[in-house]
């Protein structure tokens, strides 16, 4: 018991001071600095309790690895705290707003976790006989059933590991309907808009095929005259994001898709903005061949970090043929795994080929299942419109203090230039950086190309009007700071994060990419 | 709906500044002729209750591999996860934080990269690893494609042993950029398969997994010394990342690039995803490498920190011209990974591989006691291959009617291939008891 | 996305700006404040989705609830960025060294918690029939049998709901076993030294005894003499802590034993500080009569920011009839639960009567259950050994640079007094304060009341030579500034913490103990 | 062992540094009649796969509340509690701190103990509540102690309909120091107690619950004045505490304490624990309360923020003067149920009341539908009694033979007393579904 700590001794404030030192251990207070598992070795230590073998009698021919391989020994408590207090060092959706445009911070229900993590799900193997796993197939044809109903399309493929993953997938599909027309060869070219995310041309060129860039108009979408004059009979596909990355809807879409079909092109849609409309608008109604969904965005799986995500693709008509092993089918006799082109031959179907090992990712899959449910049409439908009016609430109450390059309404997401900074000195990097210091991850920056020193900022509907109008006015409150001539709060920022900011043109000109006995310690610790 | 924060009052607020009479009005922009009104056609909401309820139901209806004897491997492993593991990767700090783009707040997610990254570098015996891909198999397949960017060739050479999804995956993304690709036969463990002879002078790269899909262990030396000679690279395979406790590393036999599936450490099987791809290569190829690099730098004030970097190697800055198309990657399963190989350390990682090994032995022995079975493999870790006196698909079928997963029918990922019938591929993990082993015996017995 | 964060546009660290400054949001990076739930009421939200009964026919008499209750409502994602935010205010185990003296702060396995949580314990109704809770029996049995192995005692009552609650219950069933032999009212008096922890006199008041305090050696034990001079017809038992509060074994503790049995009482020890033997040394063996075991120090079962514990007592022959009620017995036909005096009587045993509702610390009693069995025998003997270990290493480390007012070597913990901060003007308080801005939570203090300032480090088994290096030089570093002049380093301290030095003082003369509308927000937000 | 980061040379190392030959020196002080060499009788070590596999199968041995048709309360309830509440309560901050002594670096506890404070007070209607005591029966005998320092009278009276455990840790403390208590014969729903009639000049307080063990709710008022009239404290018993979502609390009634059950929010039955004592009364008593209590204060800065307060009535501080000897309580479990409450909010924490209560009226039909059986109550919240037309034990034995958990038979609590043997007690909450009645309904016909 520590009840004595101020056994007849109740503190007093005192008097406040803010003076800052440096501490022996260079922690401050419960911001505390953890060095590298390789700098806390202990040799012989260990977190798993395990029995050596008996009777070992090895059978590795002339395999056996005699070297030390130089991984650390730690007790699990040692190793709990260190992940423990490294965790201490991010930001996540759990402690505030998370405003990354184009990247749908929303709440994570930690149902799904626990959904997930059933043995039923968690800890079935991905090549048990069939019969042993009805149940996970089912999960996956039912995920699947609701994601084409509220895509209004006819098929899905569910393996794609991710979006970058289904764009891929989506546009094997496309190559593969045109070489099944012999047009393999003669359509070469990709028309990606200027305002594209990157994964677009890059996934373009894993394909070979031409990029060429679609202008945008002023405000802010497609220009659908150079888009007409580049269409042709070597062009393969579009690929356009809807809502755009501006976070506009492209108000031509459905003349596009008319013109690129009748171009004998197909029009590929990258829904990783799906969460702007589902459930009020249905990308099959506007004349889409394939569109990738983000899973860990629209459908709440967890960022993690950096991943793992999902990236089902549904298709159309068109395309639906060409989709890739495997696929689930419904039969008389339960559920059914195509995992063969046999099998998929014996079908009427063409699958160009396979995406990944196994069957996509279920763990995904059944939180995906699980928030749909929740949600059910009605809230998924409610979703599109609280995520479209929180960013048109943050849109008008900002654009006076920021600046707009376009006029609203916007769909999920607000986008600001950097006008608004002209003759501050201080740039959208160092405005962003100042947002840390006022407890907020900084927006989506740079991104899109087509505005000059963007802002982009994509609240999601599970934010609430409180937390919207603190944001709100610490913008304008930064927006004024910035006007004033309060410049080195901007560059020095940030002030009070675990790091200040970090030198990454030093990380690329010499690049340190591993730990080495000899790495200096530096600071850390 | 719970999860749902703004009332309806704030909605009329919200409208009222923004200017807007209805929600409609903010969707202005939508064609006509594609607004919907009414909701699609699907269940309306649900509470928790019933939705747990619902998927328990479903997760009921697959026979989860800890309730019964279970030997399946293939490219997926059973291991035992600390439960310190599954505690951590929830922290919320963890689980919904973004790609740390803004490392100031975001050290904690960069520093576990470069430990994972560290981590990987170490087993596989590579100079550095990259920070995740999505599995084993699409790594393979952005390895070939990084092969031929180094060596400015085109065609990959595949062994035949080389995992059937992996080599499906490989083929499709390099006939979709136009790229031929050589796979050879499956030769079966005890056959040595001459892959050297394939290797031409416009070989970009070789593709040799070990332990085989048949659990064999392979020597790379000879290969890529042969690989070398022509100017090509050796990319090897390591399906299962527990066998490097265990087993001389690729990168100690000459492997340019090793790809591997990560799942066996810190993930379950979750029915084949989401895992974690492991890349690593040699310093000279790291502007060459796929997918995201975090490195060491210094803040403002000198102290150490970590960064994304290189990133003039990815699509967001390169776009076209980018070495991958990959975005989000296996992030949270890297940690996972990391976290549990930091609980094992030098000394648990090896003991692990050793259980796992005297377990495959000993199920091996004890499966090549019974009558008409023979163990085919010479050299393997914790997986091997045995040939059955029938179908090895309908044996595995009257296995897991009593109530064991015996394996995978060698012909499952390789049909229409007749002299596989009767393989039975078997795995054995240190979460196999004598009981087990004897349960499988026994039953194999009964299904003969 | 946000990849482009930084296109084109690598940050240069630039130059370091320590200046403190106070942002709008009054955050500080990854420092947030957070207001009170009510603060952050939403009417009409709400964190979970019910159905409003069909057919409702209330059958509630005259009581149905008409006004307000006054509850705020909330959406699930509000809820759990709340008390995410507040968590991260506080400071724990898995964060650091946590070095509360006679608290027992070890690591928590995650293990425990898992197990805690299977259905088949969490799950279960205290009153289902008892066929269809044989395997919940079975733990108690189970974990009962350990408990009376390692202190070396024939009877465990498992009720009891902490320490505090098995020291009533021991101290019960001495009451019983005096009534019993027709002493109850003769022996009215309670022997306590004066090292005591609080509940001991307090567990004896609640039972109208007087309690006499035994003063202590030079050398921090009790005072034999005085001890046995106190002996005497009237006296009733005697609570001794062993190892004691000072952290020292109590050598006498036999001689004690006997002399008390001589007299006619019984021997009360106090197990709270049970870490320093278990496995070494069976309480049973030294003549102790009643013991409680606080299964959240030994067993490591979480503090869970101060409960819940549980606090089964082990009692000798003399006083196991009077065991209160409910009991395990394990009879032919599996585990029977004893629940009502009639069975008991059946027993021949003479339960007092009842501590609490149902049958104790379940989910208490799982963890440690599971924790005992990781650790088996042999683990639990190293325990004991480790903790020793760090404790005397501590205690060598820094007896040069604090003051030891004892010698060594200690058992579990290192007690110093604040003689070494003599004429520097800081107090023990202070010093302790210091150490948060370092990164550690403080030792206790001012317990136990026997030295001046007392300060109480209690490392416990779980931490390492590297952690335990660390904090010594942090120490060492202290002690030297609080005799160099940095005064205000310590009377301001903490300086870096969520907040600085509370007044207390405020808090007892004018207490505000639950939030009312007109509350004033002031700072918090 | 995994979880002792020591190692042989670490041992050595610090040894050394003491000055001390070996372990066994540390122990020195120890009398050599009572040192042990070797290990105490008991298993050996195990990893964490072989412990989670033995407690499993003990687990499995006990028939969950999930898995059938349930029905049972009398003291704790099932209720459905949301996973957010389990995730945020293991959250290392909040699960491996201690007591929040010292207030600068645990504010994130204080916050939460002054919020749960505040719900409490809300509750049950009264000015202040502590941080939890250990369960809902020893805040009750708590309660009557502090009634005793309040009146600095000595006797309590007890309802007959007290829940009997309740009685038995009253009766348990107050005899133990002393003090008299009178209970009265459990009067069975419908007949009302004539308990006025036992208050007396020497009465220090009237225990009464409500709802009562059979489920029957009672007003308060009439006994409050009673009470007040003749200088002693009416203390208001609830065991169910999502009763006050629709019931008028007691401190609408005239109660001066009020003590409760919490583990009905939040918390899991737990065979019987942790639960969490409620405990609330009126401002000018605070004084005289036992357990912690938090209070707002500012810091140097002049921000606010929480500390523990009035110490001064603990132990630590006051000792044998303390007004209870409580130290650890239930903090976690106060945690939870702070979440829980939040999560419902006033709509959802009313809606949730309904929803049991409506469940439970239909439930009271149903089974008064089946020949012989008799509902006995007048008006109740979610728990009631019936009459079988045989004893009550035998019929849930039968039922739990064929899987229906279907109520606590009266007599169980309070064995010898005829009147009840064959009456049931029997709790609906929202996790009933009308399949669970029908099949209560169905197998309860088959039994009888
Ligand atoms: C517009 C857009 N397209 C594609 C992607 C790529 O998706 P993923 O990161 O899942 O590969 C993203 C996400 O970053 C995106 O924002
Ligand atoms: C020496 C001692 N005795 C008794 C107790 C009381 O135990 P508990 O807090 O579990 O009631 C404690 C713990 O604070 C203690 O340190």
């Amino acid at each position: 018991m520590s009840g004595m700590n101020n056994q007849g001794r109740p503190t007093a404030a005192g008097e406040a001071s803010s003076s800052s030192f440096e501490t022996y251990t260079g922690n401050k207070g419960l911001r505390l600095e953890e060095p590298l598992i390789f700098e806390l070795d202990n040799p012989g230590a260990t977190g798993v309790d395990l029995d050596e073998p008996e009777g070992y009698e090895p059978k590795l021919g002339a395999f056996e690895r005699k070297a030390r391989i130089g991984l650390p020994g730690m007790s699990e408590p040692d190793v709990m705290r260190h992940y423990v207090r490294l965790s201490r060092k991010n930001y996540s959706i759990d402690a505030g707003l998370y405003p990354l445009g184009s990247c749908t911070m929303k709440h994570n229900p930690r149902l799904n976790e626990k959904m997930a993590r059933l043995p039923g799900f968690a800890d079935v193997h991905p090549l048990q006989p069939q019969k042993t796993v009805q149940g996970a197939l089912e999960l996956m044809d039912t995920l699947a059933h609701w994601l084409k109903e509220l895509t209004g399309m006819p098929a899905v493929a569910m393996s794609p590991k991710a979006g970058a993953h289904g764009e891929l997938c989506g546009m094997m599909a496309i190559r593969a309907a045109l070489v099944a027309r012999g047009e393999g060869d003669k359509r070469t070219r990709i028309l990606v808009p200027e305002s594209a995310h990157g994964t677009n041309p890059a996934t373009a060129a894993l394909l070979q095929y031409k990029v060429d860039a679609i202008p945008a108009t002023a405000d802010g979408r497609v220009d659908l005259a150079a888009f007409k004059a580049k269409l042709g009979p070597d062009v393969a596909a579009i690929m356009l994001t809807n809502p755009n990355t501006c976070g506009l809807f492209e108000r031509d879409i459905i003349e596009i898709a008319d013109a690129v079909h009748a171009a004998g092109a197909y029009f590929y849609c990258d829904g990783a903005n799906f969460n702007a409309i589902v459930g009020r608008v249905r990308p099959g109604d506007l004349g889409v061949d394939a569109m990738h969904i983000n899973l860990h965005k629209t459908f709440s799986t967890p960022h993690g970090g950096g991943g793992p995500g999902a990236g089902p693709v549904v298709l159309s008509e068109a395309l639906a043929p060409f989709a890739p092993l495997p696929y689930v089918v419904h039969g008389a006799d339960g559920f059914r795994l195509v995992e063969t082109v046999g099998e998929a031959k014996a079908d009427g179907s063409h699958p160009f080929g396979r995406m990944v090992a196994f069957h996509g990712q279920m763990g995904m899959f059944v939180r995906a299942m699980a928030y749909m449910m929740s949600h059910g049409s009605d809230g998924l439908r409610q979703v599109a419109e609280d995520a479209v009016l929180n960013a048109n609430y943050v849109l008008a109450s900002l654009k006076d203090y920021l600046s707009a390059p376009f006029e609203g309404p916007c769909m999920h997401e607000a986008l600001f230039d950097d006008r608004f900074l002209k003759g501050t000195g201080v740039e959208t990097l160092d405005f962003a950086k100042a947002m840390i210091d006022e407890g907020y991850h900084p927006m989506t920056m740079y991104f899109p190309l087509v505005v000059h020193g963007a802002l982009l900022i994509e609240p999601t509907e599970t934010e609430s009007k409180h937390t919207l109008d603190q944001f709100i006015g610490t913008l304008k409150h930064l927006a004024q700071a910035a006007k004033g001539n309060d410049k080195s709060r901007f560059t020095g920022a940030p002030h009070f994060a675990p790091r200040h900011r970090l030198d990454e043109t030093l990380a690329a000109r010499n690049p340190v990419l591993r730990w080495q006995a000899e790495t200096p310690k530096q600071a850390a610790e | 709906m719970r999860y749902l924060p703004l009332t309806q009052a704030d909605r009329r607020e919200m409208l009222g500044v923004i200017g807007a009479k209805s929600v409609d009005d903010l969707f202005r922009d939508v064609p006509e002729r594609a607004r919907r009104d009414g909701f699609v056609d699907l269940p309306r909401r649900q509470g928790e209750l019933e939705v747990e309820r619902a998927l328990t139901k479903m997760a009921a209806k697959n026979i989860s591999a800890d309730s019964v004897p279970f030997f399946i491997g293939g490219g997926a492993y059973r291991h035992h996860v600390p439960s310190v593991v599954d505690h951590l990767i929830q922290r919320s700090e963890f689980l919904t934080s973004y790609t740390p783009y803004q490392p100031e707040i975001t050290q904690g997610t960069l520093q576990y990269l470069f430990e994972f990254q560290t981590q990987v570098a170490l087993l596989t015996g590579m100079d550095v690893a990259n920070a995740s891909m999505y599995d084993g198999s699409t790594a393979c397949a952005e390895a070939v494609l990084m092969a031929h960017r180094v060596t400015k060739r085109k065609k990959a050479v595949l062994s035949g042993t080389l995992h059937p999804h992996y080599r499906a995956v490989v083929e499709n993304l390099c006939e979709a950029g136009g790229d031929p690709v050589e796979a050879l036969a499956p030769a079966l463990p005890g056959k040595t398969e001459d892959i050297i002879a394939r290797i031409a002078d416009d070989t970009s790269c070789v593709v040799v997994q070990t332990p085989t899909y048949f659990g064999e262990l392979i020597d790379l030396r000879a290969i890529a010394d042969a690989a070398h000679a022509k100017g090509a690279l050796l990319i090897a395979v390591v399906p299962e990342i527990v066998s490097l406790g265990l087993v001389t590393p690729p990168g100690e036999m000459g492997a340019d690039i090793v790809v591997g599936e990560g799942q066996s450490i810190g993930n379950g099987l979750n029915f084949g995803g989401p895992y974690v791809g492991l890349f690593a290569t040699r310093t000279k190829y790291v502007r060459q490498m796929p997918g995201r690099l975090c490195g060491q730098t210094v803040d403002a004030e000198g102290k150490r920190g970590f960064v994304l970097t290189l990133s003039t190697r990815e699509q967001h800055i390169r776009r076209e011209k980018a070495t991958s198309n990959i975005c989000t990657n296996s992030g949270l399963c890297a940690l996972a990974f990391t976290i549990h190989l930091s609980l094992l350390g030098e000394d648990g990682f090896k003991r692990l591989a050793r259980i796992n090994h005297a377990n495959a032995v000993k199920l091996g022995k004890a499966l090549s006691g019974v009558a008409g079975v023979e163990l085919l493999n010479d050299a393997f870790f914790n997986e091997f291959t045995i040939r059955l006196p029938k179908s090895a698909t309908a044996v595995v079928d009257a296995l897991a009617d009593k109530g064991v997963l015996g394996g995978l029918p060698a012909g499952r990922l390789i049909p229409g291939n007749a002299t596989l019938d009767n393989l039975l591929i078997v795995a054995s993990t240190e979460i196999n008891t004598d009981q087990d082993r004897a349960d499988f015996v026994a039953t194999l017995k009964e299904v003969l």
